[in-house]
């Protein structure tokens, strides 16, 4: 339910809708759907070097009711893509996706028979994070801009 | 010791416990977004579909710890007015309470040996 | 041992030559390759590489010494690889390489370079010694319509020069200056004009002389080649067509990308001219992609399939009505003879049609040459006149015929109509089923027109002027719908319920071969399109 | 009247300014805290205007988000119960502060206040009659949703819960003899007393470690924390509460943070003098090596209650510490340590308890 | 719920329920699934269901040429990659009956060690996790933070290494490399300490994990474990010492054997291995011979930068080898060889046609075995001990499913 | 030599309590906590001390990072300002993903290399920045030393490099500089401080040493 305002004059709900992006950019639950090398980086980048924690995106809900951030991190397959739209279906609203690496970019290295030539194919994504794997900087620049995604768009309420 | 009034402020604290929580959980059920899928509709269970239903009958081994506690929960009660009053029943009551210690523990001895603990 | 060979040993094992025969070439014989810039086997000896030192020993003693221009003598022993040729050869590499420049980056020749294969095989394991400035010559010169020269990857072979002058007979490149500053350069202002000078590219053992039309097109590791014989004139020059469909994005539809000679003794040896060479346009230009189909003036595109069973059913309706001899059939001298053996098989044996030709008055007839050129611009002339696809009764033109309305239906095969046949002579045909392999601006749109797969894409055979049946093979899948000769005569006489007609490229060589003795070998390389170009297929054009 | 109004703003001041904020400054230590000993800063961005507050701010954005999050309820749940569980979870951790002291009696324009909101002659029983209450929470929520995973959690709960409130119960006992009562008010005045001429207050700590060593760790799996986080079991079953979304979530989340302010309030009011300050009186501190400060009445009662939330803190911070160090339990181990170990160890810490008092006498 | 299924599983008609742990789970740090009956917390039954990473290694390494298969060596055992590229490149070098100088050998064998810590690190840390104690993960973290920011100095990427070519290496060791290895390997000793002061001396975690998922000997041996699994089982068997690669022979290193079987011992030998990995490096960087790193012939290894930028011979070559129709083409013939990486025997069955890609490239997965002997270690246990059994086989997705 | 020694454990009485075990564990994890919270406090008051924890704050701090670094690529110009590309496909050639696309076109007269790239894209969204295009180069023309991270992005159009993203690849091409001894334990809290310093432009930075030229 997108935020209508019959007055024409806007400047409480984008205040409101502002307060709530603040809310929700700085409050990402996030889910990892770790599946392959890209693991190893979201490790590095949610440990103590890089502390995905700063920015309020690090405490992993294995649950997607409770979780608002899709990190799907690594290769999907064929075998996989169907629990990945699960995942993502299940998960509750305001939910972004952020595709991890190389493999959920575009397949990556793996241009074959088995691979999802990325998870776009699948389900909506917000965030692009290219590397192979990414360097735990890249996944912060991507959560930053990510987080001026989430201010800068309407807020659902 | 006016026991009325600390039953009114218990009143009090049960009311407000309950406006606060109550509020909550009203007003969370009116903000947010709302959508659905037939996916969201069923239950999480790791991105597979579940098979069978959680509600069915549960290992006959939890029953037997609430079995446990019931019996115990309900001695410690006992024991409350008899330490309260402890220094007064002197020696006898405590030979007393040792023998009723001793049956628990007896029976908790018992169940040890029936495997109750046991989980394999 | 009789008088007229020489036996020497080569390596230890021994073998005869008739005298006269250089080392060099005794060498390659005998399985022992003798690396080389300078020497080619049609060419003069010239001598100035030094690349092919070998040992030799006569009488007890021996020596290191060229190998092209020494000849076989009796009891001479020749050794290829010992230290002290290793050594030399060592050494002339690193000699020629002194003022290479470093232009592997972006000359065409890198990956068939000789200097790159034998810096590869005989190259010196220390890098060089040379420090100081390289001699700078001029670069990126046009010498010619399609050919650059770059003067500095020259190693001065004079191979370009030797071939204008001893195989095309015009003396048109000399080599100028001297010592490390001599280079080669067109003797005419306007540089070299003739119709062989692609070849020069060929015969470069380094990228020294490149071709303008191939130039930073494709890298040469990309291409693949196929063996198959050039469609340009009736002398049924061995070609190599080089293509690459990886890169899919970047190719823009253009698959074949260079034609390059196939050494055949026969036929063309090294060579091939200028119109063979750069005629590998028209494979993937302006292409027909799809059939149509026109009824009542509606055109509309249609799967192949449908379009044959609309043919057939136009065809048997129009037989029906105006009987065969009505009906005339337009052969192509540009097809396999596999394709007109069923087309022979469908229309004269299956139909009983008696206007079949081949020919149309007033097509282009090119120039002939000394060398390879043959007035004659289709491949396949004399495989048609092989199989009889000529009228069996003589009585006009195709033209007058259609006019006076003898003629009002045209089954045609890869023939400009509309240039050939007037717009109303167009127009009086009821019937015109039309196989094309590229798109004709037609002002009378056919019945049923059919896309048609050209040479790269089919395997079959051409039959020269001179009677020598040569196999093509297919490099890649046809563009679009298109569909070969072969195949879409069968599907067509299934349509017509006519027995006979062959499948199969096997059962077609049969029936040919019963047919006329100029079939009963079919030459050429069997083998199928190999994956990279062969090392043994550059050896060759390299010689 | 006057009391009424004292209690509303006793309540008001507990749950307002001490238990909302206590648990909520507990959600922020679990992040900071476990950051800081992990080497790591911990959340920091978030900000108001340039404020970040060492990460508050961030527990704001949290809390605000869950509000807008979407309210998802299951359909293939019983409805009734997957709201009202929630519900109960935070009701059932509000009300147990209502018997804990956390100061003395304050003469304040004449009218005495104690600094309890219910001063119950059976303080004990309230709370162990009232705190389980939570269990009914976890066994109704998990059983709402219909998930097997939470069917898991809630069962895992309930055994956990029920077998270690038996051991929270017994442990106390010890305590009960000594003191002599289960009015809590009465049992924090008590451990004002001195031994050793004044050197060592009288605190249950000293007259109960064996209690302290088996409350301890019975009250801490009463918070369902880690090692004791079986029914969320995060790793193994991802929680009890795993169809639950945005705040109601966030209560069961928030009740848990409680609990433990509560165990903490109950550490510090059994075993470690509740509100008393080492050598503070009435009148102001009297230290066993002959030192005097007198100090007014007002300022002694703001010390102790300053004691009584600085000894909340700590234990706020020591249960952090504990929660992010060990490994969790395994179902069959956690019950077999509370029934075989701690209820044993229980038992006996009765009798020994109550030879000692025996001999004393 | 209608599709109730009641299957009686003794005499007691206790119900099971089944239970997926996995696809995405976290427990399955890789992706697997694991479907249980369960009476209770026992597990009745258990079923691993595989395929989930399944991305066509073997195909991808035969659509590329030998040297650039390394990168999909790579994303095998993706927590030590540079292991799979020496093991890798080890095998195409004896199928081109190659050696690499002494140099290069030490300095792959430091390598390898560095990346055994840091499989172990990773193992280790994702045990604890799942355990529950997230300290000695973040920890562990730190420690093999520590390794990748040195190798990143020196290969220039933090997990896919890509790092070894035929007949070499893509770079030297630098001159600084010893002496910041030196204090990593102190840190590397002092978070060990850390981990054992947390939890190899803690009884929850000493129950969590004794006697736990066991395995014995002969089945392990039957079931093909080799590393760390197979010598917590008292089994003495090591490819460092059974056919030495590398210069281990020239290195003095203890190999620690356990022998009960059980996830503690796991855990524990993984601890053990980091102290003797720092052994190894130690005393491998102490005995680095000078000399070149990569094999000389022109034909197999690139030739330096300076000489492609400034020498026409040394651009040619570069060329040579780079092209595709030029580059290392192996004799026709096939070849196994094995190395000893973190988790086991790592092996790599190559066949050559002569041609320029390989024309098979199997790999002999090292947790594969181990993932297959997962059910029965989990069929004895509680569903929370399936969380320290599958932690301590250490599954990698992209090496088991390929 | 290598040789296999058995180190089984056993356990004793400590074990067997839990408490002595639990403590240690506490104890260090209470040592972690007020050393690094000493460290906050002296940053808190402004006292030079080490910071208390090893995290790099990213978009304010960044790491010192090394020259021989894969990452985000760039192409250089050589030093008359010309590209050094020459469209030779090497890199092309080497990639095994096959995300760089170059068509390659013929340079104007006046510059001494025939060829230069018309187009010149590397889809970052393929690449496993292996780095296998660098060495394959033999014109020191590509480079994936930026030193920039920043690369994700909300489109997959936007993650195609090219020619001009290349060349300039923005105000922080960085690579560290070459290593300086210890500087590895910027990552020690324990011995040495966390580096926390900004990029600086270097636009020629080169692991490989360019050698003569003589063309």
């Amino acid at each position: 339910m997108a935020v209508e305002n019959p007055l024409g004059d806007a400047v409480i709900t984008t205040k409101l809708d502002a307060f709530i992006g603040w809310a929700r950019k700085w409050s990402m639950f996030p889910y990892p759907f770790v599946t392959a090398c890209c693991g190893m980086e979201y490790m590095s980048a949610s440990a103590a070097r890089y502390d995905l924690d700063r920015f309020g995106a690090a405490w992993p809900r294995f649950t997607p009711r409770q979780a608002d951030l899709l990190l799907v991190v690594g290769t999907i397959n064929h075998k996989l893509s169907p629990v990945l739209k699960r995942v993502y279906d299940q998960m509750c609203d305001p939910r972004y996706v952020v595709a991890f690496g190389a493999c959920t970019v575009s397949g990556g290295p793996y241009d074959n028979y088995a691979v999802v030539q990325g998870i776009d194919n699948i389900i909506p994504v917000d965030m692009y994070i290219p590397g192979c794997p990414p360097r735990p900087e890249t996944v912060l620049d991507a959560v930053i801009k990510l987080q001026a995604k989430i201010q800068n768009s309407p807020q659902e309420m | 010791m006016d026991f009325n009034h600390d039953f009114v402020a218990v009143a009090i604290m049960l009311g407000l416990a309950a406006l606060i929580s109550g509020a909550m959980v009203i007003i969370k059920g009116l903000l947010g977004p709302r959508s659905t899928n037939p996916s969201k509709e069923l239950p999480f269970e790791c991105g597979v579909e579940a098979v069978g239903s959680p509600r069915r009958g549960m290992h006959v081994k939890y029953y037997a710890v609430a079995i446990l506690f019931i019996i115990f929960d309900i001695e410690i009660i006992f024991l409350y007015p008899w330490a309260v009053h402890f220094r007064q029943l002197g020696l006898f009551g405590f030979w007393q309470m040792l023998i009723f210690l001793a049956v628990l523990v007896v029976g908790l001895f018992y169940s040890v040996r029936k495997g109750v603990f046991k989980w394999q | 041992m009789e008088n007229n060979t020489i036996s020497i040993e080569i390596n230890g094992e021994s073998f005869s030559f008739p005298p006269g025969t250089n080392i060099l070439k005794a060498c390659n014989m005998s399985g022992f390759p003798v690396p080389h810039f300078c020497y080619h086997p049609c060419l003069s000896i010239s001598g100035n590489c030094r690349m092919c030192m070998v040992e030799l020993e006569l009488n007890g003693r021996s020596k290191v010494d060229v190998a092209c221009v020494n000849t076989v003598a009796e009891g001479l022993k020749v050794l290829t690889d010992t230290p002290a040729v290793l050594k030399a050869r060592r050494a002339s590499l690193e000699f020629l390489l002194l003022n290479h420049p470093l232009d592997c980056p972006f000359c065409d020749c890198a990956g068939e370079c000789k200097l790159q294969d034998y810096y590869e095989q005989y190259g010196n394991p220390e890098y060089s010694r040379f420090s100081e400035e390289k001699v700078h010559k001029q670069k990126r010169q046009s010498i010619g319509h399609n050919l650059k020269l770059d003067a500095e990857r020259c190693v001065l072979c004079t191979r370009c020069v030797r071939f204008f002058e001893e195989v095309v007979g015009k003396k048109e490149l000399g080599v100028g200056h001297r010592g490390a500053h001599s280079e080669i350069h067109a003797l005419a202002e306007t540089g070299v004009d003739n119709d062989y000078t692609g070849n020069v590219v060929d015969i470069c053992p380094v990228g020294a002389l490149t071709d303008t039309t191939f130039r930073f097109q494709r890298r040469t590791w990309y291409l693949q080649s196929v063996p198959t014989i050039c469609p340009g004139c009736a002398r049924g020059c061995n070609i190599e067509l080089q293509f690459d469909l990886e890169h899919e994005y970047k190719r823009a539809g253009k698959r074949a990308q260079r034609i390059k000679p196939r050494y055949n003794e026969q036929v063309n040896q090294w060579w091939i001219c200028d119109s063979g060479r750069y005629g590998f346009g028209a494979i993937d230009d302006n292409r027909l992609q799809q059939a149509s189909v026109s009824e009542e003036g509606q055109n509309r595109t249609v799967s192949s399939n449908e379009a044959v069973k609309a043919a057939a059913k136009l065809i048997r309706r129009f037989i029906d009505k105006k009987g065969t001899a009505a009906l005339a059939v337009l052969a192509s001298p540009d097809e396999t003879n596999e394709g007109l053996t069923a087309l022979r098989q469908l229309f004269r044996e299956g139909l009983q049609l008696p206007q079949i030709d081949y020919r149309l008055a007033g097509e282009p007839q090119g120039v002939a040459d000394q060398l390879l050129k043959h007035a004659d611009l289709h491949p396949n002339s004399r495989g048609c006149a092989n199989l009889q696809l000529e009228p069996k009764f003589e009585s006009g033109s195709l033209a007058t015929q259609i006019e006076s309305g003898a003629i009002s239906g045209l089954i045609c095969f890869r023939h400009d109509l509309p240039a050939l046949l007037t717009p109303q002579q167009l127009e009086q045909l009821e019937l015109l089923v039309v196989f094309e392999t590229h798109v004709v601006e037609w002002n009378r749109q056919p019945e049923v027109l059919l896309p048609l797969a050209v040479y790269a894409e089919q395997n079959g055979s051409f039959t020269s002027f001179d009677g020598i049946t040569q196999q093509i093979n297919r490099a890649f899948a046809p563009s679009g719908e298109a569909g070969t000769a072969l195949e879409l005569i069968h599907a067509l006489a299934g349509e017509l319920k006519i027995k006979g007609v062959p499948a199969t490229l096997e059962k077609a060589r049969v029936l040919m071969s019963s047919l006329s003795a100029d079939f009963a070998t079919v030459s050429g390389p069997v083998a199928g399109p190999s994956r990279q170009v062969s090392k043994e297929a550059r050896g060759i054009q390299h010689v | 009247m006057f009391e009424t109004i004292a209690s509303i703003i006793k309540i008001c001041f507990i749950v307002v300014c001490l238990l909302l904020p206590m648990a909520f400054l507990l959600m922020w230590a679990e992040r900071k805290e476990s950051a800081i000993m992990q080497d790591r800063i911990g959340a920091n961005r978030a900000s108001v205007f340039g404020i970040r507050a060492w990460g508050l701010i961030s527990m704001m954005a949290d809390a605000i988000k869950m509000f807008v999050k979407e309210d998802f309820s299951p359909p293939f749940a019983n409805k009734r119960l997957f709201h009202f569980a929630p519900f109960l979870a935070m009701f059932a951790v509000l009300i147990t502060f209502a018997v804990i002291p956390f100061g003395p009696e304050w003469t304040l324009l004449g009218h005495t206040v104690k600094l309890q909101i219910a001063d119950l002659g059976v303080g004990f029983l309230y709370m162990f009659a009232l705190a389980p209450l939570g269990i009914y929470a976890i066994a109704l929520g998990a059983w709402a949703s219909n998930n097997k995973y939470s069917a898991l959690g809630g069962i895992r709960a309930v055994g956990q819960l029920i077998s270690y409130e038996v051991v929270v119960g017994l442990s106390l006992i010890g305590l009960v003899m000594v003191f002599g009562t289960v009015q809590l008010d009465s049992i924090v005045v008590q451990q004002g007393d001195y031994w050793f001429n004044g050197w060592i207050p009288k605190w249950g700590v000293f007259l109960q470690p064996l209690g302290l060593l088996l409350f301890f760790p019975a009250g801490f799996a009463e918070t369902k924390r880690v090692p004791f986080d079986l029914p969320e079991g995060e790793s193994e079953i991802i929680g009890f509460n795993l169809e639950y979304s945005g705040l109601k979530f966030g209560l069961f989340m928030m009740s848990e943070f409680i609990e433990m302010v509560i165990l903490g309030a109950l550490l510090t009011t059994f075993f470690f003098g509740g509100w008393q300050v080492p050598w503070l009186f009435s009148d102001g501190f009297h230290f066993p090596w002959g030192w005097d400060f007198s100090l007014p009445h007002t300022a002694v009662v703001l010390l102790q209650v300053m004691s009584f939330l600085t000894k909340l803190v700590f234990f706020g911070w020591f249960l952090q510490i504990v929660r992010w160090t060990l490994p969790r339990f395994r179902y069959d181990q956690l019950i077999r340590l509370c029934w075989l170990y701690l209820l044993p160890l229980a038992v006996l810490n009765v009798v020994i308890t109550g030879i000692v008092i025996l001999v004393l006498q | 719920m209608s599709e109730e299924r009641y299957i009686p599983r003794n005499d007691l008609n206790i119900e099971t329920m089944q239970i997926n742990l996995g696809p995405s789970h976290p427990t399955t740090h890789g992706i697997i699934q694991m479907d249980l009956q369960v009476a209770g917390e026992d597990i009745i039954e258990a079923d691993v269901i595989i395929g989930y990473l399944h991305r066509g290694f073997e195909k991808m390494c035969e659509a590329h040429n030998w040297n650039q298969a390394v990168i999909y060596t790579d994303r095998l055992n993706y927590v030590s990659p540079l292991i799979n590229n020496v093991g890798y490149h080890l095998a195409v070098e004896k199928l081109m009956d190659i050696e690499v100088p002494s140099r290069g050998q030490y300095v792959r064998m430091v390598l390898s060690e560095i990346m055994r810590i840091c499989d172990h690190q990773t193992a280790l840390a994702a045990a604890a996790m799942e355990l529950g104690g997230f300290t000695p993960f973040l920890y562990l973290m730190k420690g093999r933070e520590l390794w990748w920011e040195l190798l990143e100095r020196v290969v220039g990427a933090r997990v896919t290494t890509s790092f070894t070519r035929i007949g070499g290496m893509v770079a030297d060791l630098p001159d600084w490399f010893a002496a910041a290895a030196e204090d990593i390997l102190l840190e590397t000793a002092n978070i060990n300490r850390e981990v054992h002061t947390l939890l190899t001396r803690n009884r929850i975690f000493i129950d969590r994990t004794r006697g736990v998922g066991y395995i014995s000997p002969e089945d392990a041996i039957s079931y093909g474990f080799t590393g760390p699994m197979l010598r917590s089982c008292g089994i003495e068997y090591d490819v460092r010492v059974a056919a030495p690669y590398l210069a281990y022979n020239d290195i003095d290193f203890e190999i620690p054997i356990l022998t009960n079987c059980d996830v503690y011992d796991r855990f524990y030998i993984r601890l053990l291995e980091i102290d003797q990995s720092c052994r190894i490096i130690k005393q491998g960087l102490a005995k680095l011979p000078q000399g070149p790193v990569n094999h000389l012939d022109k034909n197999i290894s690139l030739p330096p930068k300076s000489e492609v930028y400034g020498s026409i011979e040394g651009l040619m070559a570069h060329f040579k080898l780079l092209m595709n129709d030029n580059g290392v083409r192996p004799e026709a013939g096939e070849v196994y060889h094995a190395i000893e990486a973190a988790n086991g025997e790592l092996g790599y069955y190559l066949v050559s046609t002569g041609e320029l890609c390989p024309h098979k490239c199997r790999v002999r997965p090292t947790c594969m075995p181990f993932t297959q002997a997962l059910p029965q270690m989990i069929k004895q246990g509680m569903i929370a001990d399936v969380v320290p059994c599958f932690g301590s086989i250490n599954m990698i997705g992209g090496e088991l499913d390929r | 030599m290598a040789q296999y020694v058995n180190h089984d454990q056993k356990f004793g009485a400590t074990e067997a309590i839990y408490y002595p075990g639990i403590a240690k564990g506490v104890a260090l994890t209470i040592r972690h906590f007020v050393v690094n919270m000493w460290f906050h406090l002296m940053k808190a008051l402004r006292i030079k001390a080490r910071p208390g924890a090893i995290t790099i704050q990213y978009p304010d701090q960044r790491r010192v990072l090394p020259a021989a670094l894969r990452i985000r690529h760039r192409i250089k110009l050589n030093e008359d300002g010309r590209l050094r590309c020459t469209a030779c496909m090497l890199c092309e050639t080497a990639c095994p993903d096959n995300c760089i696309y170059i068509v390659p076109m013929e340079s104007p007269e006046e510059v001494p290399e025939e060829k230069m790239p018309a187009i010149f894209e590397i889809d970052l969204a393929r690449c496993c920045f292996c780095g296998m295009c660098v060495e394959a180069c033999p014109m020191d023309a590509i480079h994936m030393d930026t030193g920039i991270a920043e690369m994700a992005s909300d489109s997959r159009e936007n993650l195609v490099l090219d020619l001009e993203s290349l060349l300039k690849p923005g105000p922080i091409v960085c690579t560290g500089p070459a290593f300086r001894g210890k500087e590895i334990l910027e990552l020690l809290p324990h011995l040495k401080d966390v580096r926390a310093m900004e990029h600086q432009t270097q636009p020629e930075g080169s692991i490989y040493r360019v050698g003569k030229t003589n063309r």
